[in-house]
């Protein structure tokens, strides 16, 4: 497959795609209409191309994407699932995808329904009092649930409370969110099991602390097991407890972080839902709060009144919005579809059959890859390259390229930070076994390339349509637009046309 | 497969789990429900909400109502993009890496600035993005928005500004568009960002150039909010205007109104912003075998490296809605681009002008007629009868009428008058039938109302 | 990209995807519903998969098809132009795709509508009076079209009329067609210039010929300059001229059979109406007929009566029937639209644009390539390998393999039958300048390849997902069907997993 | 472009068409709407129509409503698909052509038969070609069909029969069965096949063992229709009761009911009769690279080379069809189609009772409940009141009623009663709901009928 052109190379002058509206009103000039200081002197210099253009070049585009429907797609803490294609029809619905946002409610009751419903789910899952739907996505959900929580202590006149603390192997957006809700963050360390060692999280354990934010399991595909003690020390403290619900897969229906002591929990839907990532995006991200916290939460929420499904404003001490309109509304039809279709037994299967598959892969991996923290898995495990970094000088990223050669999408890597070279692996309940067997086979020959040609693996990729990119460079010499006449970044090798690569 | 993992029951596994915190019984919701059945409740969830091909809409105010031509869905929606995550394997992520290199390219094409990322979550949380970076990792300083910006763009922006603590201020307004004056008057050396919205949020045209030069005397950053793109097909550009940083709301360009949201929120700015950027940026690479290709780039900004001291928390964004939108501008492409903005403004002037003939319906800025601000697509009427009560007899003849302004600008209530004051939107998909249909409905309305 | 195994090596027992309604009524045993003899003994082996391995399994088989989105299609003779999205949203409204057809005609005005305002432009496009949607495609427009002559002649008591005249450039499925009508079928020779051969019509026409079928502009591209003369010899002896409207990509707007002097027209809606192939079907072939032929229509017919849509029965003299239903319905809303698309106007362009692009990619090829019959073509023309083949012994199937590397579909190769290793090349209007060029391109450097090394043109294709296939062991030794346990029907060569082919 | 060809314009090309038969005025059809417009009013057109997504629907006769998964229209309509044509070069369409192989595969799992075909039109112009391959390339003989096939099935054969020169006489009921009495009576050495539907078009199962063996005895064909292929999940297939074709309507798997097309003719045989097959068949192979792969064969006895001895005149076919009853077959799998025909078999039967209970509504056949025939999805009821009539009232409920089986078949009605014959269908997609609503308003309808 050669190099797909840019769009704004393809057309010409003229020639263009869609029509207008054809001119029933009167077409008066523009000028007439608006100061001349305020109009556009150009036009915006957009491609000039017909729909058969645009129409193969998307479609050459998309067929040089990966995606959870042509392949497998294990990328840790991602949760690559299969996305139902029921969801996908009933977000078309035009009762749904093509309502506005400001309808009077009464003309959007099955809208306000779905979401009242939804929340209600959402609530029960997790153990919480009460959700809003408002956050687009899980790190979104995770500065509402910090700004909650900040409001919370500041309404109990403890706004001194500045700290966050932060388990070594955390996500990233968890400390971000931190900082953008101006805490301080602190690293708790994990013990030799991969849970929250206790005594250093007790030593951190002061008035000052706001939140110990977590995920559990956590992102070691580690279920930690103080969690009822960790909510005791964190709550005798005064602090609150933030559960980061990236990894909820492996616990519907088994466990409920409310009934662990949390405080706050944040969904992922595009995770756990089954909501497709959409390349990136969009996602969901509600949270759901305990009672104490059920005043701060953003309004408005969708309430049921004499019978009536009506958007109800936030109380006095709400932090208020945190975006305009609803929430990922689509999104969360495609949630609410796949909450309904799976039901309370459905969900917990999923979370069984997650982390079976997880354990099962992990199982028969550990002999040739290292596995830091040997013990049963939840839905994900992380293993480590760094033997084969230390004996052949093979890198995470290196294996992770050359699986690509096998139509499988790569693991996460360098995720979490406190595994070297890590490698971490989601398989998601809903591959078969015979998809995990696959995996497995390929990964055990890679292990053995890894010893018996390394310098074989530095070269993946070998069967994707681009060949290993060049990071260094990209960020060197940023290149982030097209423009006419550009040079092009490095001088071009010339590759035949019309013979296989 | 438990049995090679030495296991005889899943509870072998899940003994990982405390016993403490197992859910000892089934979660209380409903049952499974087979998708048949499903798809029928959802059909007739979907069929109460009355929908824009049911009703003829003049509904605007940030979300728009916009003829998306069919070629946009089928492919955005392929399942390569739909159903892959963030590219992170470049190598096999090049078809949603060079789609966002190319939005990222028209996002600069339409707004006249040098870069653009990624996408965020929406309008709102993009200009509280602008607000953040020009703040800066201090998180103090003054943050100045106009009161003309959208009312739930500004609350967006204050629940951030609470929590992280920086101070926001309102422009006042001064016959519907920013004061000047008053943004002057607040201008100090503690302004971090100056945020006016064009067209505003009664539709219409803010002074920007003058903002942009009352702000950068100030050395601070100045940010164009924009809620619907379709006005940069006839309007300066705010690279025009020199402005530092473009924030927008991109549901209009291609993507479904849905209820308001999934939204796309567009970030562009000077390069000089380049590694202040939230999100993600992709950025253009050559591969091992001399190629070109596209990567995810200066990540070093992001929380996936910089942790607590990136540039933002994003991580994922709104990326198909991006695609959508590079498709629909793809599809309009540069003479559409224009056509559309002129379409707008046409049938929306078209609109006003019939709308102000009906008796004790006028402007509601602008004294007389010449001193009506110039309007985009979207203008404000005062009527002689409250909004709620005008809207609900146009609902009868298939009509959903204008946004109450009232409610959020309380101050442009003559109360005791039972006049309100409302927001009109015409985009292209008002065809004059429709318009005239409006008019009609109004004027019965309204005649009606008075003879009672 | 390695081979795809077939659905029913995929999955595993028990496994399934689909989900029934809910059991809601009683679930008795069939055996108290149903006699036990009438009952099936086992289960069909149909394959049991999942959701996720069907998806992924037809999402390969899809990326693994060529198609109209993907690249140029210059397919002659078929018209493989680009198919406009619009067409497909409306063919998908529920109010089109969910009527049932034997709903009371007043509860479905809608589609009786657009069938009765489709005919209208069709009849007025060919120049004929009245119009039937019902054959499903062109072959079926045609048996209906000879079954129309032959009741025509019948009732003029000249039921002794049967012979079918048939030019030797003809589609197969002319003769096909006329002798399922029972019809014996005589070959008239082509000129010269690539026109039916005057002297030869002349000298076949006689009292028992029923008809002659014509394509125009015919199979070699080429406007018979003579259609007013052939039709006055034709209707001179009685017989009636059928137009074989394939081609008629190349006259909208600008010439009419009807004003040509033909009796019966066919349309094929899925080339010229831009409804999509669909991989081989469905298509639609309505007939329009001249007004001494509109007693013998099938019916029903759809008509508007006192202002109400209604479906009227056909009178005594229709042939009755051709097929249950209305016609391929879906497929006619696509031809609807696209002809309300283009208007009267954007018609006349189409044509326009498609002979314009036949001739200048004719133009640019003619130097290399054997033009046979060298004029101004219409929508398409025919180049020969034949010098190829006598010189370097590649034929035209070894060229249109080595287009197949250029991510461009094949030409038509080996008809019309009259011109040796024919390459048939019909660009349609739809086709950008640039894409033409790159053709060109393509060509010539294959014809470059065919005189320095005609050996690596009979390896070839190259790049494609499988290589050359054998044609002669598929038709040896037929296996038409999956079955368990089958022996590979040669044996396989390993290919290693994960390298480049 | 013009210039290269030495052309000043365009009509320089077109000179190619003689003066006298060149156009000399622009068309008289609608001027061209731009898509907006277009959209809008095509989909005014559809909203005229009651779709069954609005009704509640008891109407079969040929024609049935399915519940399709999502996946299958995802999957079928992916544009790969779509937009490509009759696989000639089967090295860039082995998609296209390994999904027909697999829908070949299915269609003899389902029926139990040796080999399928690509597909046909249609179940009716599947049985004339059925018809077609029994009398052979002399057009002569002649073949029996029962009138319990579904009447606009004959009615299509008798238009090719009349064409082509053959026979065909219709094998007489016997209470809503084929009669074997009347078929031996007809059977002679001139008969070239027996045609049967099971079910019939009455919904009755017909005892096609003893057909098939009568029709063999005579060395004919015996031909088997079935218009819903769901039958074959509870019913012996045809192969089990010998039959040596049959032909089905494949629309009800997985295809839109669409106003009864496009539809998908099924034809499948015994493997004798491979040569002598109309249409496409897809064959496995080996390429150059000795891989598996998948080609048209046999297409020596296509039109394209055999000309005017080809078995068949069909080009063009429904392969998209296929590809949709593929994915649909395989989403239903072995499991679900046999649920699938459980479905219906219960709910009709259930449908059947409760109707029944009705005072006035009685089976067609069958002179006491004992003797109903056995039916899979659809039966026959007798009403006290004219069709139509009750029909009109149903659809004041929500519902469409049952085929009027009066102007089919006259013979039914027993004159001057002033009672109607209907035929109703209950598949998979009618809940115990939707039939208790038939039950109540129908004989609401029928007391409120006979008080007056
Ligand atoms: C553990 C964890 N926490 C938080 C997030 C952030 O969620 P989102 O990407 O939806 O903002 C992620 C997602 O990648 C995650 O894996
Ligand atoms: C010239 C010509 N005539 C007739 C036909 C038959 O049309 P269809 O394939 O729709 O049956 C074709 C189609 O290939 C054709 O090219």
């Amino acid at each position: 497959m050669s190099t797909e052109p840019l769009i704004f190379t393809l057309g010409a002058p003229g020639r263009r795609a869609a029509t207008m509206p054809s001119w029933d009103i009167p077409e008066r000039p523009l000028s007439d209409l608006l100061p001349a200081e305020a109009l556009r002197q150009d036009l915006a210099p957009l491609p000039e191309v017909s729909e058969i253009e645009i129409v193969r070049h998307y479609t050459h585009l998309a067929q040089r994407n990966f995606s959870v429907d042509s392949g497998f797609y294990p990328l840790g803490s991602c949760t690559m699932k299969y996305n139902p294609k029921l969801n996908e029809d009933m977000a078309s619905l035009p009762g749904f995808a093509r309502i506005h946002p400001l309808q009077d409610p009464a003309t959007v009751p099955g809208a306000i329904q779905l979401m009242y419903e939804l929340e209600e789910m959402l609530a029960e899952i997790s153990g919480m009092e009460r959700v809003t739907l408002q956050p687009a996505a899980g790190a979104h959900g995770e500065i509402t649930g910090l700004m909650i929580i900040k409001a919370y202590h500041a309404h109990r006149g403890e706004g001194h409370r500045n700290i966050v603390l932060i388990p070594d192997g955390a996500h990233g957006t968890n400390p971000a969110s931190a900082t953008l809700a101006d805490f301080e963050i602190r690293e708790v360390r994990s013990d030799g099991r991969g849970g929250v060692d206790l005594d250093h999280l007790r030593e951190m354990l002061d008035d000052r602390v706001a939140a110990l934010m977590m995920t559990n399991p956590n992102t070691l595909g580690v279920f930690d097991e103080h969690i009822v003690e960790i909510a005791r020390m964190v709550h005798e403290r005064g602090g609150q407890l933030y559960y980061d619900g990236a990894n909820a897969n492996a616990i519907l229906g088994l466990a409920r972080p409310g009934d662990m002591g949390f405080d706050v929990v944040h969904f992922n839907l595009h995770k756990t839902c089954s909501t497709p990532h959409g390349g990136g995006g969009p996602g969901a991200g509600p949270i759901g709060v305990a009672s104490h916290l059920v005043p701060f939460l953003p309004g408005p929420l969708p309430a049921l009144e004499q019978g009536e499904y009506v958007m109800r404003d936030a109380g006095p001490h709400s932090i208020g919005r945190v975006r305009a309109n609803h929430g990922n509304f689509l999104v969360l039809v495609r949630a609410y579809t796949y909450l309904r279709f799976n039901g309370p037994d459905g969900l917990r299967q999923v979370s069984e059959n997650a982390i079976l598959n997880a354990n099962y892969v992990m199982h028969a991996l550990k002999d040739l890859y290292y596995l830091p923290f040997d013990r049963t898995c939840m839905h994900e495990f992380v293993l480590s390259a760094s033997r084969f970094k230390a004996d052949y000088g093979v890198t995470a990223t290196d294996i992770a390229k050359r699986i690509l050669d096998f139509g499988i999408h790569a693991p996460t890597n360098y995720f979490p930070l406190i595994v070297q070279e890590a490698i971490m692996i989601e398989p998601t309940e809903t591959e078969t076994r015979e998809q995990l067997d696959t995996f497995i086979a390929v990964m055990r020959q890679i292990a053995e390339e890894a010893r018996t040609d390394p310098a074989y693996l530095k070269g993946a990729p070998y069967t994707t349509p681009v060949g290993r990119l060049d990071l260094t460079l990209a960020a060197r010499k940023p290149r982030l637009r097209w423009e006419p006449n550009q040079e092009p970044l490095m001088p071009a090798k010339p590759v035949p046309v019309g013979h296989s690569h | 497969m438990l049995r090679t993992l030495g296991a005889e029951t899943i509870e072998d596994l899940l003994s990982a789990i405390p016993a403490a915190v197992r859910l000892q019984r089934p979660l209380h919701m409903p049952e499974a429900t087979p998708e048949p059945n499903l798809r029928r409740q959802l059909q007739a969830m979907a069929n109460r909400n009355l929908h824009l091909d049911q009703a003829i809409s003049f509904l605007g105010a940030g979300s728009y109502d916009r003829y998306v031509p069919s070629v946009v869905a089928h492919l955005a929606k392929r399942s390569e993009f739909l159903t892959s995550y963030t590219p992170y394997q470049p190598e096999v992520s090049q078809g949603m890496l060079q789609s966002t290199y190319e939005f990222q390219t028209m996002i600069c094409q339409i707004t006249g600035m040098d870069i653009a990322n990624a996408s965020l979550y929406d309008g709102s949380t993009a200009m509280v993005e602008a607000a953040l970076l020009a703040i800066g990792p201090t998180g103090r300083g003054e943050v100045l928005v106009s009161r003309a910006v959208d009312p739930q763009y500004r609350q967006t922006l204050m629940t951030y500004a609470r929590a992280r603590g920086f101070t926001v201020r309102e422009i006042a307004l001064a016959d519907g568009v920013t004061s000047a004056q008053d943004l002057e008057a607040h201008l100090t050396n503690a302004t971090k960002a100056v945020i006016v919205q064009h067209p505003n949020f009664f539709g219409n045209l803010e002074d920007m150039a003058t903002f942009a030069d009352l702000t950068h005397h100030q050395k601070a950053l100045f940010v164009a909010v924009i809620t619907d793109p379709a006005s940069l097909g006839v309007l300066a550009p705010p690279g025009a205007y020199d402005a530092d940083i473009v924030v927008a709301e991109g549901q209009s360009l291609g993507n479904p109104i849905g209820f308001g949201a999934p939204a796309l929120g567009i970030f562009a700015s000077k390069s000089e912003l380049m590694r202040r950027l939230p999100g993600r940026l992709v950025g253009e690479t050559v591969d091992d075998r001399g190629q070109r290709g596209y990567v995810l780039t200066l990540q070093a900004r992001e929380q996936q490296i910089r942790r607590e001291r990136a540039t933002s928390n994003i991580c994922t964004n709104q990326a198909l809605l991006a695609v959508f939108a590079t498709v629909y501008l793809a599809a309009l492409g540069k003479q559409g681009f224009r056509e559309l903005g002129e379409q707008c403004v046409r049938r929306a002037h078209y609109a006003f002008d019939e709308l102000t003939k009906i008796p004790g319906v006028q402007p509601v800025f602008g004294a007389q007629a010449a001193a009506v601000p110039p309007f985009f697509h979207e203008f404000a009427l005062r009527l002689p009868m409250p909004i709620a009560k005008v809207n609900k007899a146009l609902l009868k003849e298939g009509i959903i009428g204008g946004y109450d302004l009232t409610s959020t600008y309380p101050e442009l209530d003559a109360t005791g008058t039972g006049s309100s004051c409302a927001l009109f939107c015409v985009t292209e998909t008002r065809t004059r039938d429709d318009i005239d249909h409006l008019v009609a409905a109004l004027r019965t309305t309204l005649s009606k109302g008075n003879k009672r």
